[in-house]
């Protein structure tokens, strides 16, 4: 989406503060994916794949891929020490039963409220919802990493969702290019600045109104 | 090779299973995991109509995407179908059917079908108008939840690493997925195994699909597509 | 019950005839447990337990248990070539799929519409179902291999069960020391007399009226 | 042995979590797999007026028999209690309830418990006035099912052969019967186990109950009951 891979980073540095010790944490495709690269190597992390694997590693070297050893969307992946399998079946009863700690996704949209919607584009685009509605509604912590803006340069968090909801008042963290955002019972919570974005780029590209932390946090480039 | 239970068989000999109009239940996840030589075999057969049932519709020419590329099938129960544009092309053009479930629900909904249980209860997706369309509610200590019916179907066909002659399989890695919630839940199930081996040759605490749930096993020739990553 | 080791191995015998090559089989206690005693070793059998083992082979040799590889009923057993474990929950899938082919058990009372009574007596004996529920309603063929008279010399087999029911018409044939019916349409059929005895014996001690085979096969001692 | 997640501890550490009055599930069929160390100390430690939730009441000196017997239980929920006169003996007596549930309907309920399930249909017990009791019902097609409700518990007690050091678990042969479902289905789940082993020692497709479902590992001291075949 014509953002560099510095600021992708960026995001996914954020996203990986959340992460502590000993979590369950599933990613989804794009920005996630970059996010065990900022974790320490002292951090024990699971990572979890809705196809049954517990214990997700890095992608393998050019040549080295294992056709059966592939993430949710079919791609080559290792397994770290201690890492499983299980039926699909099983993967999820991990996320339903509440041992996700954190799952973090893009969106289409994020309501005020934490609606997520990232399913579906009626009459253009159909993928179908995958596991990403048991994921935003039993994730412990539901972490949204995408763009301020969609390509048209709209407000991707929005009053209300216009796009099909994958589920309602679930998404707790919202990270984007230029700031971070709290789902509270307020509403938006604005904690933390991207630079070189000020106040006044963010509530210019943000749909809603939001709240402001007392203390913002500014994270430099 | 012994063959004390019968069950060890070529392609050919299961190939009067599959007829047009069929349920056609398969495992795998994005093709990882799915069967290629009997997909290839009723690809061949020209059978068509088919409800299929499994987590995706695969790749265009990976897993079972190469039957919805071929517009085999007139129904798909699936999770997802973004990874195969021509299903999503024959649904907006009205050739093909396509009831979406929540991945995890839909692996359930095929276990209950497994294992003779006529439904499950579900809170996911409840909000969602095509998640809950058509699909009866149920009040249990003042909440609503989905009633989510089995899934089971005439043939199941699955990917494992090894049977035995009993045909009790054990899959490779993360191409396990579906593979043995999809063998229960085939009224007759076929499995493509990479090696089939003596009986008494899996070690028995991990055997992952009994041989009770396996009526056939027949010789993979191998993976025949290139995968997306390739 | 007093009744002696060849008497039950008859039964048992009898009830062996039912097995064919291939089937999954589950056996209750008692007489039920003699049928692999009967089995031609060409005859390959998975024997079921609701514990879950698919395979299930003799009792070891003294002093050759194993503490984890027992019976449902908590007693060491051997494992055939070609068995596994599974769960329990597994084992009963296998039940409820239709996959068990034939249950062997025993019974207090058979009603003449095959209705089963063997879980419960109220007041005095209060076991608990255990998996004859699922076996009794799911297994493809029933079959009950019990004492054609209770201790006090009352018939087992009724018109209608006094004893609350393990489940309704779900018995497909009965083997008693005396004789075996056939549960029909039209009720019971019977279609063998064990000898030493008649037509008689069987009327007196069968609480309820019977059709007859045409063709009645006598078993001989 | 390095304790990276911090699950592997002594029987000591998990103690505080048996209280009176509480909901706990076991694994075990019969005795056979269920955890000796952990009922011998919740025994000791004197915790009373449970709830538990399992195949079987055991024997009297086996498994969870043994808390039986000592009157620890308010109320069983199992599918059997003939092996345990006591458990039947109370409960004539008005001390104990139990619930029965048909064993493979248990094994469900605790699954579902364990996989975030509310409830599943079920048709078997219908009409049985003690399964069905207080049970809703629900038409499906024009037939009658019965809603049974998932189990799930406070803390949930297995016996395995071995745990690596972030609780992924094997089970030694029938041992292993009930004890994955109830290792799903705790709030906390105690694993007592047969050997510790570093992490990556276990075969990676031969795991049967993931770590995340495992809260802690205690080495267990070995069987210390007689069986009631010696």
């Amino acid at each position: 989406m014509g953002m560099g891979v510095d600021i992708r980073n960026q995001m996914a540095r954020r996203a990986s503060e959340e992460i502590q010790n000993g979590m369950v944490v599933n990613l989804g495709i794009g920005i996630p994916s970059l996010v065990p690269n900022h974790l320490s190597k002292e951090t024990k992390v699971m990572f979890h794949a809705e196809n049954g694997i517990t214990g997700m590693g890095p992608s393998p070297n050019k040549g080295e891929e294992d056709e059966n050893l592939c993430n949710a969307g079919g791609f080559p992946v290792t397994l770290t020490c201690g890492g499983s399998y299980t039926d699909s079946a099983i993967a999820f009863g991990m996320i339903r039963r509440g041992k996700v700690d954190i799952t973090i996704l893009g969106s289409l949209q994020v309501s005020q409220n934490g609606d997520l919607a990232n399913w579906i584009v009626p009459g253009k685009k159909v993928p179908g919802m995958g596991g990403a509605m048991e994921l935003a509604q039993k994730a412990k912590k539901v972490i949204v990493v995408m763009n301020h803006s969609d390509k048209n340069g709209s407000p991707k968090i929005v009053p209300v969702c216009t796009l099909p909801l994958t589920s309602s008042k679930c998404v707790d963290l919202i990270i984007t290019e230029m700031a971070v955002f709290k789902v509270t019972e307020d509403g938006l919570l604005l904690t933390e600045l991207f630079a070189p974005y000020c106040l006044e780029n963010v509530v210019t590209k943000t749909g809603c109104e939001f709240n402001i932390s007392e203390n913002i946090r500014r994270i430099p480039y | 090779m012994d063959n004390p239970f019968g069950k060890i068989t070529a392609l050919e000999n299961v190939m009067e299973l599959f007829h047009d109009g069929m349920t056609l239940m398969f495992g795998g996840f994005g093709g990882v995991g799915s069967p290629p030589t009997l997909i290839d075999g009723i690809l061949e057969k020209g059978v068509t109509n088919l409800t299929l049932i499994g987590n995706d519709t695969g790749f265009p020419t990976i897993g079972i995407g190469k039957l919805v590329k071929a517009e085999r099938a007139k129904k798909v129960i699936a999770s997802h179908i973004g990874s195969n544009p021509f299903a999503g092309q024959q649904m907006h053009e009205g050739k093909l059917e396509v009831e979406f479930s929540p991945q995890g629900i839909l692996a359930e909904r095929i276990r209950a079908g497994g294992v003779g249980l006529p439904a499950i209860l579900s809170d996911i997706g409840m909000d969602n108008a095509i998640v809950a369309k058509n699909k009866p509610l149920f009040t249990l200590n003042g909440k609503n939840y989905l009633v989510e019916t089995a899934l089971t179907a005439e043939v199941s066909i699955v990917f494992a690493k090894k049977a035995d002659e009993y045909g009790n399989l054990i899959y490779d890695k993360s191409a396990r997925n579906t593979n043995p919630l999809v063998a229960m839940a085939g009224d007759i199930t076929i499995a493509e195994v990479e090696e089939i081996v003596p009986l008494g040759s899996l070690a028995t605490d991990e055997i992952i699909t009994p041989g009770v749930f396996v009526n056939y096993v027949i010789p993979s020739k191998g993976v025949n597509w290139k995968w997306a990553w390739e």
